[in-house]
């Protein structure tokens, strides 16, 4: 059995996993070939990925192939948009040029994927946009807030320092739809509590490495951090190496943090974070049910209008995962790797 | 040349959509943006410097567009955004002709630089661009052929002008392959070196509106790593990293023919990871076959 | 022919505290050939680089046409009139030989492009004047050394120059350029020209110059009208002290070291065949482009033949490289300093030891007192003038730099030695103590070839002269057989 | 060294946590791995190429180690992961020694080739490594300096060594200056070029070592875009991009100057956006002043 693109996983092993993704119950739809029109001749559907250099969004992937896995008509061309939207927009137009059945996208950058958004649209075929919007006409868009889960996790920071203290702030990559999303989340709540003061904001780029130095010079810098306010996993467990190198895991210093893998759940659970974002990337599946039902011409249940051309989506929020509910959550957040060593511990 | 023609007879074996016009139109446009900044960086590779900046002077020009059209026409937002991109360009100059700083690094620090300025300017978050007819520019037809492509060719045809049949033109050449010897022949070397990062930056600014136009919207990360694209470009096609010896029409083929491996690869749905493979296999073995040829 | 054209006045100029010109007064008149004269490193050069705007005098004024002048680039000194051919040769090697000729000036068209219809004109004009053969579109890095020095001179003449300065325009000429070259010097002097000459051939100074400046250590020791001297008093005040002329003593030749038999190499050279014996200079003679120097490469290993063979001490031999030949003992001093010798941005030191690095090391490092000691011995040996072996030597006058090459071939303490032009730019001293070299060379056993353009030069040392003509052998001559007429008519005769 | 010093005094002024030792320390391990990777950049740049693929080697070798760490020791995983990415730098050597291909364009190649293998070696996830022994290697002290500088100075050693007193090293210095004068002097040119790729691979590989262990993760994408601050650091310690001039200790200084405006930039809390536009401006305002001392 031929291992799928990327992820190099069978679709005996994705449809293992299928059970466990969070919103099969949205939009269902049964196992085996997909009839239009009483043909059930091959359905080619494109996806555009803002990039496959994450976890997450390899995660995100994994979600699709294993719909498609369940439909053996429907296959999938799968292009990796390197973080760059000019690329983005030239991959979409190749889909097009391909002559597939339609378009999934999940955007670098919502605003700049509109003239190609169009060009799906002018196509005539169905476009599903997923987790960043596009602010033009779509079939659908499927996607959580940035905003209100980054309103969560600091709401839960605040409440976790009684309202008063000193944080530095390791955004994601400077400029990116989410780090700007995730940021806006925390200022709105900071807002309300004038006693949490930044100490410093510096550029984590959602990884592990360059949050590390970042860290180590804020501590140096400052002896009073109580709180590491991170936009990523990644960086939160760099951040604690910094913390444990400079001898300051006495300081105690709180992790929040965003991404919700199992990992971090796991990292949750061990007392190494106090909250994560649970940001899950299975929503890839809803997509591709959400196309196969457009292009069966069903209709699509639960779409409502927004404050932007087309539907949209709505998807059950998932709770910032704390203390409290991570055993609750671990096993249901992406990734089956392990945290790593806490070095504080 | 060869290889470009080989190219694309192996492309369109590979997939029958290849050789479509509306696929050669979509490689026409996809190629303008890294092709317009290629050909102004051919001349400041001719002279044997080097800009690493033109992706963020490209981005500085986008966000500048996008805010100016928030409140003003195309008429005052297109030359403004041209004119920061050539101020940025100049500064590289002067840097490097007149302070004598390497050029990779004086135009290193104006990569940060003008990406400091870019973020600065829109405090992170994307202008969009609402303004349609700036949106037409980009993703508009002439005569069949998308505007952005025509931006492009025309770029080309005036640069293949300027540096076959000008004094200055020829001048760049003998500056990159004897400086000194240029000097020496009363050849105004400060100043041209001077014009040459001033037209690698104006070239970026165009880049830039083409980038703007197409994608309607102003990001800071706007052409973040570009300038590795074109400078490949430009040694694709065959225009030598220590001066005196290329063309623009080289960098075009070499454009070209990243452009073509890029679509073809996406045409043949071959596994992204495995694509960067193949991608950095393919160049090397195009650029072995383009020395092949040109030698015999 | 009184008009004063060009008047340095106590010209000084330092490099890094190294005074290398103290005070120097020159005047050079209209219609007047100027001839400088001086050991390598007395600062001709630099004295020319000052009257054309690429060093700026310490101290001292320039007065242009009786105007006191500040050049301030290249650019200035050719809008005041004042052109140059350096000593280094000075072309774009990519561009064409017309755009280098037109390069600072090309003609403009109407509409503002560079009219090429009239740089191909005029440039075949000029290199019909010169009579130099070449294609003027060729990129001029694949000409020959002459080829290019004559593509200098046609460049110099296109900027309609007020005064001419040639930097040893003719080391690199044969004897017909140079004919060629001195009708042209003695035109342009007829038509007002002042003409600033530097060589360190004397009796071309006898031939055109009317006047002659010495210089010595960067002081003028001396200037006069040439019809008022001779050969000594220029010697005299050029070095000083009075040198030996060495003479070949007749020798017993040993085996044979190097045998050629039908090498040849397909557009170059054909059939060449010759033999070589330990302690025998072989000269190899022929005009320029006649194929010398591609013959010399072959034997050397840094060009494949494409027939023939080679036979080094009685055995044949395969020379992939230079590495190859290096280990039968083959050096190759090249013609082509720039291009084929000169390590630019590295040192005296480094430069002389990079061809045996082997011999310099010491438990597997390289010992810096064992190159020092080896580096010392040659400068000495050679009379090399220098501020010291860790000087970069593109800081070197020509002549120096040419002497801490042959070092370098020496460091591989060689049995059969390639000189390709050994004494071109190097002054009469230093040449006559490389003729002593070479013949304590060839008493010692070594193998020599020598590749000259200078007759003299191979009359005086060669014991067997083989005379190339077009890339195949018009005669051998013995040393009793050779004259300068004998080698001309071999050389030149079309057949 | 003028520069690194007057930045230093001006560093200690703008922090007074600037010069504790603790910093001091963090710095020098702060800067170990692009230190490493600029080391053997330099012995490329020396003999006039360019290595692009540094970064992505250096992601391969990590992703390795990480890899083998998950069933093997460090005994086998370690040696492995250095012979990737020395076989890695071997295929640039012959690439641009034998094949002829310009090392811009064979590096850039490796550049996407070692980065697909790393993505496809992965599958795009991390692999964490929990093994503690390889943890300490980055993390621990040895005689109270960080291991991972201790290794960076270790290979300056070597390295400084290697350039100065062997016939090797100084062939690289000729085979820069004049690769051709080189080649008729007896260096063999084609080997030392290979060698020299080797080294940059291997090196990398080092670095990989130092960044897996330090992090203990092995992530795909580690080492992005490190070439260019690799390349950075060789040419702000004065080693000059058309080969033949520079030294390891150069680069060494070039990368603590870097180093350091990172440090002092993040200790005073500048804002992100505009500790861009101050980077780039620093560092040509130190290359200004470094190539001015130098001259006098
Ligand atoms: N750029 C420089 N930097 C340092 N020293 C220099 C420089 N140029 C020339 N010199 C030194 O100045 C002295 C004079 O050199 P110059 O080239 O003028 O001699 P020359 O008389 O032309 O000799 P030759 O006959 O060999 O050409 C030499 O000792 C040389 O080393
Ligand atoms: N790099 C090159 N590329 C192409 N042709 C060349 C090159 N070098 C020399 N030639 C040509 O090869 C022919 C032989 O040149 P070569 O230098 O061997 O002559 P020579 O007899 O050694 O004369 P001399 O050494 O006095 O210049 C000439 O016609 C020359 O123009
Ligand atoms: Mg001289
Ligand atoms: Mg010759």
């Amino acid at each position: 059995e031929d291992a799928q693109p990327i992820s190099q996983k069978t679709c005996t092993q994705l449809l293992a996993d299928y059970k466990q993704l969070p919103f099969t119950s949205v939009l269902p739809l049964d196992e085996g070939p997909i009839a239009i029109g009483g043909d059930t001749k091959d359905i080619t559907i494109g996806f555009s990925q803002t990039a496959f250099n994450h976890p997450w969004r390899v995660s995100m992937l994994e979600s699709l192939q294993a719909e498609a896995c369940r439909h053996p008509n429907v296959k999938l061309v799968i292009l990796d948009g390197n973080v760059d939207v000019a690329k983005q927009s030239n991959d979409v137009r190749d889909l097009l040029a391909r002559g597939v059945n339609a378009v999934l996208l999940s955007p670098v950058e919502s605003a700049a994927l509109v003239p190609a958004a169009r060009a799906v649209q002018s196509a005539g075929i169905p476009l599903i946009v997923m987790d960043r919007d596009v602010p033009t006409d779509k079939t659908l868009f499927i996607g959580q807030s940035n905003v209100t889960m980054a309103e969560q996790v600091a709401e839960h920071m605040a409440k976790d320092l009684g309202g008063k203290g000193n944080i530095v702030v390791i955004t994601g990559l400077k400029g990116s739809s989410p780090a700007v999303d995730r940021d806006q989340g925390m200022k709105n709540v900071l807002a309300k509590y004038p006693d949490i003061k930044v100490l410093a904001v510096g550029d984590g780029q959602w990884i592990r490495e360059p949050a590390v130095p970042l860290m180590e010079d804020f501590l140096t810098a400052h002896s009073d951090i109580n709180a590491v306010f991170s936009h990523a996993e990644e960086s939160s467990w760099g951040a604690q190496l910094a913390i444990a190198r400079a001898k300051r895991c006495g300081d105690h210093i709180r992790h929040y943090t965003f991404d919700g893998s199992n990992a971090g759940f796991k990292s949750v659970k061990a007392g190494t974070f106090s909250a994560d974002g649970n940001y899950t990337p299975f929503i890839a599946d809803v997509g591709l049910r959400a196309a196969l039902y457009k292009l069966m011409g069903k209709e699509i249940p639960g779409t409502q209008d927004y404050d932007m051309p087309g539907k949209r989506l709505q998807l059950p929020d998932s709770p910032t995962v704390v203390a409290d509910n991570a055993d609750e959550w671990i096993g249901r957040g992406w990734g089956n790797f392990e945290p790593t060593l806490d070095p504080c511990k | 040349m060869a290889a470009l023609i080989i190219l694309v007879i192996a492309a369109s074996f590979l997939s029958d959509r290849f050789l479509t016009p509306a696929n050669l139109l979509n490689i026409l446009r996809q190629v303008a943006i890294v092709g317009i900044l290629a050909i102004g960086m051919t001349f400041v590779i001719l002279t044997r410097g080097i800009d690493l900046s033109v992706g963020s002077i490209l981005g500085l020009s986008v966000v500048i567009y996008a805010g100016l059209l928030e409140t003003h026409s195309m008429a005052i937002a297109i030359p403004l955004g041209l004119l920061v991109a050539m101020a940025a360009g100049l500064v590289n100059g002067l840097g490097v002709a007149s302070a004598g700083i390497p050029p990779f690094i004086m135009t290193l620090g104006m990569l940060s630089f003008a990406r400091g300025l870019a973020f600065l300017y829109t405090g992170g978050t994307p202008i969009p661009i609402l303004n349609e007819a700036f949106y037409d520019l980009g993703n508009d037809y002439l005569f069949g052929i998308p505007i952005p492509s025509l931006i492009l060719l025309a770029i080309l045809a005036v640069s293949a002008i300027i540096l076959s049949l000008t004094a200055f033109g020829r001048s760049v050449y003998a500056i990159g392959s004897n400086e000194e010897a240029a000097r020496l022949s009363g050849v105004p070397v400060r100043l041209y070196k001077i014009i040459v990062y001033v037209i690698a930056g104006g070239v970026s600014g165009l880049a830039g509106l083409v980038y703007a136009s197409q994608l309607s919207i102003g990001t800071p990360i706007a052409g973040q790593g570009y300038e590795l694209d074109a400078i490949a470009a430009v040694v694709v096609g065959g225009t030598s990293l220590f001066g005196g010896k290329g063309s623009v029409g080289g960098t075009f083929l070499g454009t070209l023919i990243i452009g073509v491996l890029a679509n073809i690869l996406n045409l043949t749905g071959v596994d992204p990871y495995v694509q960067q493979l193949f991608k950095g296999a393919l160049i090397v073995v195009a650029v072995y076959f383009m020395s092949r040829s040109g030698r015999s | 022919m009184d008009k004063i054209l060009l008047e340095a006045v106590a010209l000084t100029k330092a490099f890094d505290g190294n005074v290398v010109l103290s005070g120097v007064d020159f005047t050079v008149h209209a219609g007047e050939v100027h001839a400088v004269v001086g050991e390598n490193g007395a600062g001709k050069s630099t004295l020319i680089k000052t009257l054309a705007g690429v060093h700026r005098p310490d101290r001292g004024k320039l007065l242009i046409e009786g105007v006191e002048t500040t050049l301030r680039s290249p650019r200035d000194a050719i809008a005041e009139g004042v052109v140059v051919i350096h000593q280094e040769l000075s072309l774009a090697p990519h561009l064409s030989a017309e755009e280098n000729i037109f390069l600072g000036h090309f003609p403009h068209t109407r509409w503002g492009l560079v009219d090429r219809r009239r740089i191909r004109e005029h440039t075949r004009e000029l290199l019909k004047r010169l009579m130099i053969d070449i294609d003027p579109v060729r990129p001029v890095g694949e000409l020959s050394i002459a080829q290019q020095q004559m593509v200098e001179i046609a460049k110099a003449i296109s900027f309609q120059a007020k005064v001419l300065i040639l930097d040893e325009p003719t080391a690199v000429l044969d004897e017909s350029m140079v004919s060629t070259l001195f009708d042209l010097v003695a035109k342009l002097k007829t038509e007002g020209i002042g003409i600033v000459f530097i060589s360190h051939h004397l009796e071309e100074i006898f031939r055109i110059a009317d006047t002659v400046t010495v210089l010595r250590d960067g002081s003028r020791t001396g200037v006069s009208k040439v019809s008022a001297i001779d050969q000594d008093w220029l010697v005299a005040r050029m070095i000083g002290r009075e040198f030996p002329i060495h003479d070949v003593q007749v020798r017993e030749f040993g085996s044979p070291a190097l045998e050629v038999s039908h090498l040849g190499l397909r557009g170059t050279f054909d059939d060449v065949s010759f033999i070589a014996r330990q302690g025998e200079i072989v000269g190899l003679a022929g005009l320029i482009g006649a194929g010398r120097t591609e013959v010399a490469k072959a034997v050397a290993g840094i060009i494949r033949p494409t027939s023939g063979t080679i036979k080094v001490f009685g055995k044949a031999v395969r020379l992939r490289s230079p590495n190859t030949a290096a280990r039968f003992g083959i050096s190759y001093v090249s013609e082509d300093r720039k291009t084929l010798g000169l390590l630019p941005n590295r040192s005296v030191l480094e430069n002389a030891t990079i061809s045996n690095l082997a011999r310099f090391r010491k438990l597997g490092f390289l010992n810096r007192s064992l190159e020092r000691r080896y580096v010392k011995g040659a400068v000495k040996r050679l009379d090399v003038r220098m501020s010291g072996p860790d000087a970069e030597i593109r800081t070197l006058s020509g002549g120096n730099q040419q002497k801490v090459l042959i070092a370098r071939a020496l460091a591989v303490e060689p049995r059969i030695l390639i000189f390709d032009e050994p004494t071109r730019g190097v002054d009469i001293g230093a040449k006559s103590e490389i003729y002593s070299l070479i013949n304590e060379l060839v008493r010692s056993g070594m193998c020599v070839i020598l590749i000259s353009s200078e007759m003299e030069e191979i009359l005086r040392l060669a014991d067997r002269i083989v005379v190339l003509r077009r890339g195949k052998v018009a005669v051998t001559l013995s040393r009793d057989e050779a004259s300068e007429n004998t080698i001309m008519r071999a050389a030149a005769l079309a057949e």
